[in-house]
């Protein structure tokens, strides 16, 4: 009974936020709410007696990947109060054809048994295992190391996408060379003079700058080109 | 457990790590030496497959078959010859990045794991590893706003498909209790009558693959995305990922699912004539050589479509011969569109390609015979291609489907036809820029496969007959 | 025996070779050039050595009792169930074909050096295309299989398509060269599927396979559009929708006047030799499977003599001289496949064979005329060129009495026996073949009289045109009059080979008749009154034409005025070309136009319009919204999804 | 069957990522205001596969799916990833995320 009332709240709430996600104003609230979804996900998954999932649904999914939609909308500095509403004139069309999957989705599922046959099939099951962590442990690094990774192979790429995509070598920009820094000798960069009394250090060519290798800047090309005309015309 | 089953894969994603790492130390451009050393890697990974050995390994979730053996060279030649194309075009356009060619290198990768799946995980993280990498190059010439709209529609639309596939996944493992294909051949002979769930999962993920086939209603997002990406990602796109796209609905479709082979017929036989009707009829007004290559392999993936929806041994030959077929032309036309620039700047309007008779000959003719090979004129290899998928449906009994194509291609043959009308009597413009040797290269060498395909039906139909073959048993 | 089957091979391969080195050299496309004279010089010199083999090949054919055999070329298609080597078959159908295509093709090569002298651009374009056209069409009647036909038959639409728009500057050539080739690959795919079920059907493509299996299969059946057909005959329908495609019949001819668009040479090979006769020789050479299917038979008598006399009559009227003879290839096409019908494939054969003597006569007669009138092709701007054109007068008068069936010119000889063929039939088709095949005798007799007249006496209307007027070179002049003696001739010298007396030695099983056909063989008993009937027409024809372009020049535009209305159906040529704009073209064109409209106004007026017009105006116009929108886009894919479920849930 | 399942049963899981399926495919759809959020609504769809894997994993007594669960979530994000960068590349080509204003390409 408990269970279920348990249930029942985080379902309520998830879908709830689900909505908010979909429909709020202002995407940092969207963002919110994405998370609020995420932590009753993973109640949902932890009642179905997956913990480990449920942890990593909190850690990984709140902790990065939520954070990062955070990170972007702030980042992109949209202006909110341009952004018009959504949800207008097609949602009657739109309701209605969403709401015959939902009815066919329902439907189907109402009408689940266990296979006649599950017996028979492969199973992955870890007998030994203490707890839920150390099952899937033990089956990703044997049964599924494969898969595992793939996985691996898949994060490789979003992260040289990522960098591919956005990292820009801007002129302008001010970066920190380590062993620039380290090779640097006084020589380099101070030049010891002798004034005497009363010379002011613009009768010596003012104040120096340093010169050194340190000058040299990263080429870059021009970061804007200017889109083909034929784009247009469809 | 074999673990050489998946040697190739292994191989060439480590020497794409390799490729990784030695591009970050270079100090000077790296990006040729790179390009240079993926295609020698796909070289190298194209003669594992041949000789990788069959069976099944990884707890059951790679396979290693005489159709996944076929799909992977099918898919290894589109990613080299998409990867030529890129060599010259980036250069010229200053998007020439290492990245380029790993990022297409780990598409192949999935793409291969995609030919190689015994399970519906390896079937989903395959199809993901392949789409990401191909969303991140159609976005890769980021300063251009074609560019970047493309990635991004793609991006939105393409996940939205893979949701659809991974719900669809979730619902065939609950209803039939496995996502081992040869579990679920065994769940699905073994019960008379289908759980309404299992038929909407199947349903799900033959939506999920039909988006990367883009077959109709699936399609939309082909024609922006392939007039937005960077011509030789396109070219990669309606190449490899294709392919790979049939091999899982072929697998899918003929081995678990195949006992419900009645069931899901209809839905690729409406699939395959929507596709065709369609990238015939939407292609007339098109005026950009770019949209029109889009339209056109949304026809072409229609009529792929009409061999598996005869499901027989014959019809799954005939598709496969067929996406054979596909990729070659359509690699070379590729090719043509790469030479198109003046000036330095790329065109893409079919007008561009007035007088192109006169002005480049050797590039005409080559264009020429694609076009009428996508017709379907024989002796070229659009012609058997059609000839096999045809009989093949005529056999399984489906003449609607036939009298379908039979119009479709005929329309069809108008667009084709003008594309040679403009490049052989209309007045000649400026001449495009000399192309780069690696481009001629491939327009020629596609434009002999597709020429003399005669000579080459043997060997290919025998390594498609074998392919098909395993599929049933 | 091997001298003469390789002499075929070589008649066959002869052609290509010489398409080859003028169309890679002659421009000097790829590497040294030939020049121009070179590859005209080498194209026609492979021709001519054609001919001599191809006539080689027939004299030992005959010497030799008309042996069936298979001259292997090479291993050629191999794909699973799907064997199909590369054959010649030399039987007496494909080695007169063979020898009729090389030495009218070779005359016409000639005729096109001086015809094409004027011409400002290099010509060896268009003999590469010449020879190329001819190899394709020597492809089509020496295969030994489908598919080798079928690469033929394609082979020569392409080759069709090159040469009707050789004059690629003119948009009507283009136009007409588009037409051409749309038109007949709509009938192809019939034929392809046609081809499809036969390989379905016997497992096997090449014709003695499928000659051995005929009997066997006799009862097969399809089950379509919920009635049950006779394999037989659908297969049988869908080869000859094929056969209608190339050969211009009825429904599909619309394609045959425009494509007087090509040079005349063109023409010529087009209407004489090569193309058009496909058709009735695809026929002949499935006359065993034909046999079997009485329905088809039936509809081939229909079309066939209904084509003959609609286009006779569209020909009464043509102010055109080259689209005069242009409808009265497709009437005359329309007797051939009459004979076919009928199951006289022999008589049929060989009126193809005395039509492509005096067609290709005529159009280079046509051409002789264009040529001397500097591009004039209007007929009623012509008049009294027979004294400045003696030799060109002498050999079209020679042609129009073959063409008319004037005894004892060759069209006489096999145009009766078709006539009479269809009479001997004796069922309803049969009937009606000879009835109107009767009157078209009246009418081609009218209309040739009309050439003649209008173009060679009476009173020059234009005088300026006759002033310059000339006779055409000797290398013109050459070919028509070598074509001449065959008009005249060629129907009592092969007669007695074709149909008469010799004929089952002849054909010697090429040709198959099934054992209750018996019209051939009761060609001798047809009534004397009936056989009469066709050459009183012919005559009382050519006498009408006489009375009235010159006893009494006015009678023909006072019956235009006083009949307008049937003048303009006539001149119109049935309105079939604006029949067929208004029901296909124009709704392919709004259909195409709407796809693209949906999108673009969709975009002017904005996504929300878009999609208020969807909501009202049903999901319908959804699949046709291209507009760039993502949400439309993940909408359809949504319905899709929808449509899909419910399909198959509705549906398992 | 695990106690919670068996408590609860499988329908109202079911239910639950059927209609956070419906909701994230209305949040790309229906959505007008800009690409970040379509992107959340995708986040939704694999929520809701991810639960259906989960709850069918336990019903069954099948660890695959949990498995399969903790792939899903890492290729999740790893989309999360590529998407956000293409949002950046686009809005700094564009200078807007508007759903409305990618529309280019069209026709």
């Amino acid at each position: 009974m408990i269970t279920q009332i348990v249930f029942w709240f985080f379902a309520v709430v998830l879908i709830g936020s689900a909505v908010m996600v979909v429909s709020a104003r202002n995407p940092v609230h969207s963002v919110l709410f994405l998370i609020l979804a995420f932590f009753n996900a993973a109640g949902l998954f932890l009642i179905a007696g997956a913990e480990f999932l449920a942890m990593i649904l909190v850690i990984a999914y709140v902790g990065a990947v939520a954070v990062l939609f955070l990170f972007v909308v702030m980042m992109l500095d949209v202006n909110f109060s341009q952004l018009r509403e959504g949800l207008q004139r097609y949602f009657p069309v739109g309701a209605a054809v969403g709401l015959v999957l939902f009815v066919e989705l329902a439907l189907s599922a109402s009408a689940w048994r266990i296979a006649p046959n599950v017996r028979d099939l492969p199973h992955a099951r870890v007998p030994g295992a203490s707890s839920n962590t150390e099952a899937l442990g033990e089956l990703i690094y044997t049964h599924y190391v494969f898969l595992f990774q793939a996985c691996g192979l898949v994060l490789l790429v979003a992260m040289i996408g990522a960098i591919v995509l956005t990292l820009r070598d801007r002129p302008s920009a001010k970066r920190q060379d380590v062993a620039v820094q380290h090779a640097r000798v006084p020589a380099d960069t101070l030049q010891m003079m002798t004034l005497g009394l009363g010379e002011s250090t613009t009768g010596n060519g003012g104040f120096r700058r340093p010169i050194g290798k340190s000058a040299e800047k990263p080429v870059s090309r021009p970061a804007l080109v200017i889109e083909n005309s034929p784009d247009r015309e469809g | 457990m074999n673990w050489t089953l998946a040697l190739p894969e292994i191989v060439l994603s480590v020497s794409g790590l390799a490729i990784l790492v030695f591009g970050v130390l270079q100090r000077r451009d790296p990006t040729q030496v790179c390009s240079l050393l993926t295609l020698a890697a796909f070289v190298l990974t194209g003669v594992l497959v041949l000789l990788a050995p069959d069976g099944i390994g990884y707890n059951s979730v790679f396979v290693g078959d005489d159709f996944a053996r076929y799909m992977k060279i099918l898919s290894l030649a589109g990613a080299a010859l998409s990867l030529i194309l890129s060599m010259d075009y980036n250069r010229r356009e200053g998007i020439g990045r290492f990245e380029f060619p790993v990022l297409l290198l780990f598409s192949t990768v999935g793409t291969m794991v995609m030919a190689s799946s015994e399970n519906l995980m390896t079937l989903y993280i395959g199809l993901e590893l392949q789409s990401l990498a191909i969303y991140i190059l159609c976005a890769f010439d980021r300063d251009r706003l074609g560019s970047a709209e493309a990635g991004l529609k793609y991006f939105v639309l393409g996940s939205l498909a893979s949701g659809l596939l991974l719900y669809g996944v979730s619902l065939v493992f609950g209803f039939a209790g496995t996502m081992e294909y040869r579990g679920l051949q065994a769940a699905l002979s073994a019960s008379a009558e289908i759980p309404t769930g299992l038929v909407i999962g199947i349903v799900f993920i033959i939506v999920g693959l039909a988006f990367k086939v883009s077959a109709v209603p699936f399609h939309m997002w082909t024609p922006d995305v392939y007039q937005g990406a960077p011509p030789p990602v396109t070219s990669f796109m309606a190449g490899a990922p294709k392919i790979a796209a049939f091999a899982l609905l072929l697998r899918v479709m003929a081995g678990p699912f195949g006992t419900a082979s009645h069931q899901w017929q209809l839905l690729i036989e409406l699939i395959s004539m929507a596709s065709m009707l369609f990238g015939a009829l939407a292609a007339i007004p098109q005026t950009s050589i770019k949209r029109l290559m889009a339209y056109s392999s949304i026809g072409h993936m229609g009529y792929a479509l009409m061999g598996l929806a005869a499901a027989t041994p014959a019809g799954m030959r005939g598709t496969l011969i067929y996406l054979a077929v596909y990729l070659f032309m359509n690699a070379g036309t590729f090719a043509v569109i790469v030479a198109m620039r003046r000036r330095g700047r790329p065109v893409e309007r079919i007008a561009d390609l007035a007088g192109l008779g006169r002005t480049d000959p050797g590039l005409a003719l080559a264009m020429a015979i694609f076009m009428f090979s996508m017709i379907g004129v024989p002796p070229l290899s659009g012609f058997f291609g059609k000839l096999l998928v045809f009989s093949a449906a005529l056999q399984a009994g489906l003449p609607v489907l036939v009298v379908v194509g039979i119009v479709s291609s005929v329309i069809g043959a108008y667009y084709y036809l003008r594309v040679v009308k403009v490049m052989y009597f209309d007045v000649a413009t400026a001449a495009f820029d000399r192309p780069a040797a690696s481009v001629s290269l491939v327009s020629a060498g596609m434009g002999l496969v597709t020429g003399l395909f005669i000579l080459l039906l043997g060997p290919v139909s025998s390594a498609a007959q074998a392919a098909a073959a395993v599929l049933f048993r | 025996m091997i001298g003469a089957s390789s002499l075929f091979t070589v008649a066959v391969f002869a052609p290509l070779f010489g398409a080859i080195i003028a169309g890679l050299f002659g421009a000097g496309l790829f590497g040294p050039s030939i020049g121009d004279r070179g590859a005209r010089a080498v194209s026609v010199g492979l021709m001519v050595l054609a001919t001599v083999c191809g006539l080689g090949a027939l004299s030992g054919a005959l010497s030799q009792g008309s042996p069936t055999l298979a001259v292997p070329v090479s291993d050629w298609i191999q794909a699973g169930g799907f064997r199909a080597p590369w054959t010649l078959r030399f039987d007496m159908l494909s080695v007169e074909m063979v020898a009729m295509v090389t030495l009218v093709s070779t005359l016409i090569h000639i005729y096109s050096i001086g015809y094409m002298s004027h011409e400002t651009n290099p010509v060896s374009r268009f003999f590469a295309y010449l020879s190329l056209f001819t190899f394709a069409m020597l492809m089509l009647v020496s295969s030994d299989n489908l598919i080798q036909l079928f690469f033929g038959w394609e082979g020569v639409g392409l080759a069709s398509y090159l040469l009707i728009g050789y004059w690629y500057d003119r948009p009507s050539a283009n136009a007409a060269a588009i037409k051409a080739f749309v038109v007949n690959r709509v009938a192809d795919l019939f034929f392809m599927v046609g081809i499809a079920l036969l390989f379905a059907l016997f497992g096997t493509v090449s014709y003695d396979n499928i000659f051995a299996l005929v009997p066997d299969h006799q009862a097969a059946m399809y089950h379509l559009f919920g009635t049950d057909m006779r394999a037989y005959e659908v297969i049988g329908v869908l080869l000859f929708i094929g056969a209608m495609g190339k050969s211009a019949q009825l429904f599909f001819h619309t394609w045959l006047p425009d494509a007087m668009e090509g040079p005349t040479p063109v023409s010529a090979l087009i209407h004489a030799a090569t193309m058009v006769t496909a058709g009735v020789f695809l026929l002949a050479r499935m006359s065993p499977l034909i046999e079997f299917a009485p329905v088809t038979k039936d509809l081939v008598v229909l079309i066939g003599a209904s084509t003959c006399f609609f286009a006779a009559t569209v020909g009464l009227v043509q102010p055109d001289i080259k689209r005069t003879i242009a409808y009265s290839t497709c009437s005359q096409l329309g007797y051939m496949f009459m004979a076919c019908g009928v199951g006289v494939y022999q008589a049929g054969m060989f009126h193809l064979t005395t039509h492509a003597f005096f067609k290709a006569l005529l159009f280079l007669g046509a051409g002789s005329v264009i040529h001397a009138l500097h591009d004039e092709q209007d007929m009623f701007k012509m008049g009294g060129l027979a004294r400045k054109l003696p030799v060109t007068c002498a050999v079209m008068w020679i042609g129009s009495l073959a063409l008319a069936g004037i005894p004892p010119f060759a069209g006489w000889w096999s145009k009766d026996a078709i006539i009479d063929a269809t009479f001997i039939a004796g069922t309803g088709p049969g009937y009606y073949g000879w009835l109107l095949g009767s009157l078209t005798a009246f009418l081609t007799a009218l209309y040739s009289g009309r050439l003649l007249f209008l173009v060679f006496h009476g009173k020059p209307r234009d005088a300026q045109l006759a002033e310059h007027a000339h006779e055409s070179g000797p290398v013109i002049l050459g070919p028509l009059v070598v074509l001449a003696i065959g008009a005249a001739f060629a129907g009592a010298a092969f007669a007695p080979w074709f149909i008469g007396g010799r004929q089952a030695g002849f054909w010697n099983g090429a040709i198959f008749t099934a054992p209750g056909n018996a019209v051939l063989a009761s060609l001798e008993q047809v009534p004397v009154l009936i056989t009469l009937v066709p050459t009183v027409l012919a005559l009382l024809g050519a006498a009408t034409s006489y009375y009235a372009y010159v006893a009494k020049p006015e009678l023909p535009a006072r019956l235009a005025t006083q009949y307008g209305s049937l003048y303009r159906f006539l001149l119109n040529k049935w309105y079939f070309d604006e029949l067929y704009d208004r029901i296909f073209v124009r709704p392919y064109e709004a259909i195409a136009r709407l796809f693209w409209h949906v999108g673009e106004e969709d975009i002017a007026e904005g996504v929300p319009d878009g999609i208020g017009r969807l909501t009202s105006g049903g999901s319908m116009q959804l699949v046709r919204v291209q507009t760039g929108s993502i949400a439309v886009y993940a909408f359809t894919m949504l319905i899709g999804l929808v449509v899909l479920i419910s399909t198959f849930l509705v549906f398992r | 069957m695990l106690p919670g399942i068996a408590n609860v049963g499988l329908g109202p899981y079911l239910t639950v990522s059927a209609a956070l399926l419906v909701l994230g495919v209305f949040g790309i759809f229906l959505n007008r205001k800009n690409v970040i959020t379509i992107m959340m609504s995708i986040e939704l769809i694999l929520l809701a596969g991810e639960i259906n894997l989960v709850a069918f994993s336990s019903a069954l007594g099948d660890l695959s799916g949990q498995v399969f669960t903790l792939f899903v979530l890492t290729v999740a994000a790893a989309e999360a990833a590529i998407g956000l960068a293409i949002v950046t590349v686009y809005f700094r080509n564009r200078g807007s995320i508007q759903v409305e204003d990618v529309t280019l390409m069209k026709g």
